[in-house]
């Protein structure tokens, strides 16, 4: 392979995870707006294109022709690059997830730690967004974003771990093959259990949705953050969730395996099953407290992680080992 | 006082998630406005309008500046009083102003000969504050559609 | 025109029946104590207090339960004189203090030392009288903006023309000091100041509280209230009696009727007219599906402020319901003007009592559904239980009413204790109350109050016959002079009425006792300790309504 | 009675940034951003008084605000661009409103709801002493909607006015 072989590979591969990331993003703004009309029985987005599927466009186009603002007491260089940061693991992650076999940019050996590690960076994003815009509410969210994705990883950790362990290898393609007779959801139901709740708190969606908790610190860490720069954040949060959905079908779900339909079909029908049980949950309950939301890690899913991994490394890999 | 418990909590949780997923299917409450009216009461109180008589020019109004007089907002800021040739008293200028009224309709109760009647226009938006004061001597019936103050383009064009 | 206080007719021998509070208040100091008609006046004792007697004499009444329900200013031209109203618990009987200050000096002494609850009412006296309380904690304006140099309800006062100063476009000062004294600021300076509002989404309107934090655990924190004050009491000194109404709805416009109600009752008590059988079966109703769609707004509202956004669109689906009965029974949706002196301003349409039973009949199926989704919903009650209590004393206190003093413990409901209404007396209801004092005990005491409700609109239906529904009212309206107060039980508290007539008509002075002021006063109490998600939930839980705050 | 807040309205529309209008202009770009504006019209969460509360009921089941893209209600000022002034302007408010709307980003536009937001209303009676005589004097008002408080569907109609008004490119707001 030449090098512009590899050259040309790299760019298509970035539009079309560019592409799918923006076009996936506004597609879940949509369905989360109809979601929740269907929910409180109205209609939600219809006047703009049929079934109203243009909004998202319109609000898009319109973003991108805001004017930027840079409030004057802000961290100038901080400021401008805090979305970014939150942006880029979006794509980095989408980069990672195989839709079916053979299917996707990368299948890496070690993808379920990448999956792990690579989310996390947004959250320097969400703690420069914080810092930088010198507003307290932005930083109180900030610093809730960061206490909670941080306690979070550890259970999610543990609970990944169990099903690692299983598999017995730590790419995603070999877990989602591990799962071709029974899904992992039924042999390890307290993992899922522990792994999405985890992942809802890890992408700050309620009732874990304290960074930007709107009744109480108006908009959260994005407070200060106008048009473009605002819509990264957006895209970011929208791309989490997706890939929250993605891995918790890859992990427990059975990722692509089904029969009659085709594999990609399966995929993106049970992720969007996920999504749509995560704008459920979103749209049904009040949101913890800070100290509540720590308690429950601490006191709840962390024990209960420990001790699952402890069972099952017994019950399935004590014969083997 | 309610029992707290792990289970009863967790239990709870299904349980509001079951009343939102039961209303997944409920009725649309939606009134789709600008395609559909919005239905209004038949005494809603809406704006004020004068009653015109057959002949044409001459009003019900005897020019007997009640409703002025007991406007608590002020909104009639003009109502000049003419006599004509009977030594009868009627009204040459009456203006309202709708973004003064508070539509407590003082006025139509207390109007001696029913002079002055509400419309049931619910939907008044204006471009200007100077379109909502009206010169309701000459006017017409008013509907929502030809209200001075609109532009008539209630219909929202799709993309 | 100068204006002396009415002289006090004196009560027939056998109804005077607070002797021994008489006599242990003239023992303190008071002096002219004499007992009034409560029919007539509503209250039922009065004293003359000195500037030197006042705290000793407002002693004796809070050894005895009385809360103290609000201060009134009168510029009585031309001495000042500012009465204390006072209420004790259940069949107690209302005092009214009074005490005098001429112009020039026009100081008296603070009361807050005995009732904490007298803050803001004086600094509410002083915004609008210039009176000085002698050592008042912080005796600045509370709802006149800072730089404004006049007192508008001295009856010299003719709104003079006000020009902003060019500095006032930035927001002011943050009031550091104060807020400082509240906290105890440590060594090591981690503290700081965080504002909320007033445009801030939890707040309700336009209420501004700077809340002094370390982290996210209040230290203390102070509200600055005002940003919606528009001079109503003013008007009324310039309004006529029958064109004060469409203001009465805009007090607080969620349950307007309960507001078009107090007014039309205190007119009642002052002129003597009696309203129709028929429309007061019509105004149990109206004022009852008001409360329901008001505590519906709060509920929506509440779980808006601890996160969940579905329930507030289900609440407000039923509000329209009720609305729109509203709009098709009085002609508007939000400010009905509805209820007046004598009746009601026009009969009900045919369908009304049917449509009304089939949307009681909804309502409870919605309570059960309310009941599942929010009130026993885990999170909901981690965010409440044992989050900003108020004890029965602290209520008593600060003049708390309404659901936030029956979640306290305090079982006194103005609808039971003094019926304004015969028809209370008729039906068959309990009012309800927890001993929780913290938020989630004023969640269930609203919904409970929900389903009374719901009892009683639905028993009333069945009350009502044919009949006229507005009595015989004289064309010119006048009101005979004297002093009238009047209490009525609104879905937040308490709205009491005081008038000062002349006998024209116009009213000399009209104070509106508004509930939500005595319960968001509580809030700078229940703040320390706390942390700034539980403000929020707080401050949903006490349901106030700003322009009712600042008028 | 603002003569101070009167005069510096419009010079100082985005106060705290410098506004730069875009050098080279393309017309259907043009056309299709003002499309997209008019249909992605995020509200303030800002209510005064009553009217606030129909500029809820509007963004609730019966009324439904986002059929227009109209819905998405949002606390920052940043992030809004449209201001409905819902409710009574008083002096102490005034200073607030006024930076509110330079807060936001440009192009902005704000509804006057209510009698009481047009020209003080029922408040402004009799020389008082508190209330704004109408929220122009202190930002520029594209949409005036009367009523007291207006209905639901007038603030519908107002926004369904207000798009019209920005297709054809007619309103205060200055152009990104």
């Amino acid at each position: 392979m030449s090098i512009f072989d590899i050259l040309l590979r790299i760019v298509l591969a970035f539009t079309a995870v560019i592409t799918f990331v923006t076009l996936n993003a506004l597609f879940l703004v949509w369905l989360e707006r109809k979601v929740s009309a269907v929910i409180q029985n109205r209609m939600g987005p219809t006047e703009v294109g049929p079934f109203g599927l243009l909004q998202t466009f319109a609000d898009a186009l319109k973003l991108l022709g805001k004017e930027m603002i840079t409030p004057k007491s802000v961290d100038q260089y901080v400021f401008l690059l805090a979305p970014i940061i939150a942006f880029l693991p979006a794509p980095l992650l989408i980069a990672a997830i195989p839709i079916a076999e053979g299917v996707g940019v990368s299948d890496l050996n070690v993808g379920a730690l990448y999956l792990l590690a690579i989310s996390n960076i947004a959250l320097l994003g969400i703690l420069m967004a914080g810092w930088s815009s010198n507003n307290k509410y932005s930083l109180l969210g900030a610093l809730r974003a960061v206490a909670q994705n941080i306690s979070y990883e550890i259970p999610m950790l543990l609970a990944v771990l169990a099903v690692v362990l299983m598999a017995g290898s730590l790419k995603l393609s070999e877990i989602v093959k591990a799962q071709e007779t029974i899904p992992y959801i039924l042999l390890q139901p307290v993992a899922f259990l522990i792994y999405f709740i985890c992942s809802i708190a890890e992408s700050n969606r309620t009732p874990f949705d304290l960074p930007e908790a709107e009744s109480e610190l108006v908009a959260g860490y994005h407070t200060e953050f106008t048009g473009m720069r605002f819509a990264l954040f957006f895209l970011a949060e929208y791309t989490q969730v997706f890939v929250l959905a993605a891995i918790v079908t890859l992990f427990f779900l059975g990722g692509w395996n089904g029969p009659l339909l085709h594999p990609i079909v399966w995929f993106m029908l049970k992720t969007y099953l996920v999504v749509f049980v995560v704008m459920w949950l979103r749209w049904t309950y009040p949101r913890l407290r800070s100290d509540q939301l720590m308690n429950f890690n601490w006191r709840v899913l962390l024990p209960l992680a420990i001790v699952n991994l402890l069972v099952s490394t017994v019950l399935f890999r004590g014969t083997v080992g | 006082m309610i029992e707290r418990g792990f289970w009863r909590g967790f239990g709870s949780l299904l349980t509001g998630l079951g009343v939102t997923f039961k209303r997944m299917f409920g009725k649309n409450a939606t009134i789709q406005y600008p395609h559909v009216p919005v239905p209004v009461s038949p005494i809603y109180r809406g704006p004020v309008r004068l009653i015109a008589e057959e002949v044409a020019s001459e009003h019900k109004c005897i020019g007997c500046l009640a409703c002025q007089r007991i406007c608590p907002t002020h909104a009639i800021p003009i109502l000049t009083v003419a006599k004509n040739e009977q030594n009868k008293n009627y009204p040459v200028d009456f203006v309202i102003d709708d973004a003064l009224c508070c539509f407590c309709g003082l006025c139509v109760d207390v109007c001696p000969t029913e002079a002055l009647e509400h419309t049931r226009i619910g939907d008044m938006a204006a471009t200007s504050q100077s379109l909502l004061r009206r010169e309701i001597l000459h006017e017409g019936a008013i509907t929502s559609d030809n209200f001075p103050t609109s532009t008539g383009k209630k219909e929202n064009k799709h993309v | 025109m100068p204006l002396e206080p009415e002289a006090v007719e004196p009560v027939a021998e056998q109804k005077a029946v607070y002797p021994e509070l008489i006599e242990r208040l003239r023992k303190a100091g008071a002096t002219e104590v004499s007992s009034l008609d409560y029919s007539k006046s509503g209250m039922d004792v009065d004293a003359q207090v000195t500037p030197q007697s006042l705290c000793a004499v407002a002693s004796i009444l809070k050894h005895g339960h009385f809360s103290l329900e609000t201060l009134v200013g009168v510029d009585r031209q031309p001495e000042f004189e500012v009465l204390y109203l006072f209420k004790a618990d259940n069949e107690g009987p209302r005092v009214k203090l009074r005490a005098k200050t001429d112009r020039e000096t026009a100081t008296l002494p603070t009361l807050t030392n005995v009732y904490g609850g007298a803050d803001w009412y004086e600094r509410e006296v002083f915004d609008m009288f210039g009176v000085n309380f002698i050592d008042h904690p912080h005796l600045r304006p509370l709802l006149l903006p800072h730089f404004t140099k006049f007192h508008p309800l001295r009856k010299d006062f003719h709104g003079a023309p006000i020009v902003i100063p060019e500095d006032t476009v930035e927001i002011p000062e943050l009031d550091v000091q104060a807020a400082t004294k509240l906290g105890q600021s440590t060594g090591l300076r981690s503290d700081f100041f965080l504002n909320m509002g007033p445009q801030h989404p939890s707040t309700h309107g336009v209420l501004r509280i700077l809340l002094h934090v370390e982290g996210e655990t209040i230290l203390g924190g102070r509200c600055h209230l005002g940003y919606s004050h528009r001079g109503t009491e003013k008007l009324a000194e310039k309004k006529q009696y029958v064109q004060f109404l469409p203001y009465t709805d805009r007090m607080d416009y969620l349950s307007p009727l309960n507001y078009n109600w107090g007014f039309a009752r205190l007119l009642e008590t002052a002129t003597g007219i009696e309203s129709t059988p028929r429309a007061e079966v019509l105004r149990v109703i109206m004022c009852e599906l008001s409360r329901i769609a008001s505590h519906l707004v709060w509920l929506g509202t509440y779980l808006l402020d601890l996160g969940a956004i579905t329930p507030f669109l289900y609440c407000f689906e039923d509000r329209e319901r009720i609305l729109t009965i509203f709009e098709r029974a009085t002609g508007q949706r939000m400010t009905t003007s509805y209820i007046v002196a004598g009746g009601v301003r026009n009969d009900v349409y045919s369908t009304f009592s049917l449509e009304i039973s089939e949307l009681m009949r909804d309502m409870r199926k919605r309570l059960v559904e309310y009941d599942k989704l929010v009130i026993g919903n885990e999170i909901f009650l981690m965010r409440t239980d044992k989050v900003g209590i108020i004890s029965p004393e602290l209520a008593i206190e600060y003049g708390v009413s309404g659901p936030c003093l029956r979640g306290s413990g305090v079982d006194y409901d103005a609808r039971r204790d003094e019926p304004y209404c015969e028809l209370y007396k008729e039906l068959e209801w309990k009012v309800p109350f927890e001993t929780g004092g913290d938020c989630l005990s004023r969640s269930r005491v609203r919904m409970a109050e929900l389903e009374q409700s719901v009892n009683l609109v639905e028993q009333a239906l069945l009350k009502l016959e044919d009949g006229p529904v507005r009595s015989k009212v004289p064309k010119i309206f006048k009101v005979p002079a004297g002093e009238y107060y009047s209490v009525t039980e609104g879905p937040r508290g308490i709205i009491g009425w005081y008038l000062i007539a002349d006998g024209s008509q116009i009213p000399y002075r009209l104070k509106v006792r508004v509930p939500s002021f005595a319960n968001l006063q509580t809030v700078e109490q229940l703040m320390p300790g706390t942390r700034v998600a539980d403000v929020v939930s707080i401050l949903g839980s006490l349901d106030v309504i700003i322009p009712e705050i600042d008028r | 009675m603002s003569e101070s807040l009167q005069s510096t309205s419009h010079e100082e529309a985005g106060a705290d940034t410098d506004h730069i209008p875009p050098i080279v202009q393309f017309l259907p770009l043009q056309k299709a951003l003002d499309l997209a504006r008019a249909n992605s019209l995020w509200p303030l969460t800002f209510g005064i008084a009553c009217c606030a509360i129909e500029m809820m009921a509007a963004s609730a089941s019966r009324y439904d605000a986002d059929r227009f893209g109209a819905g998405v209600f949002r606390n920052s000022p940043r992030q809004a661009d449209l201001m409905i002034v819902a409710g009574t302007v008083n002096l102490k408010m005034a200073p607030i409103i006024k930076r509110l709307y330079d807060q936001m980003p440009s192009p902005k536009w704000v509804i006057a709801l209510g009698s009481c937001a047009i020209c003080g209303g029922p408040f402004d009676q009799d020389d008082n002493y508190a209330v704004l005589q109408g929220v122009e004097k202190i930002v520029p008002v594209d949409i005036f909607v009367p009523g007291c408080p207006p209905r639901p569907e007038a603030l519908l109609h107002a926004i369904l006015e207000l798009q019209e008004r920005i297709k054809s490119g007619s309103t205060n707001a200055t152009r990104a």
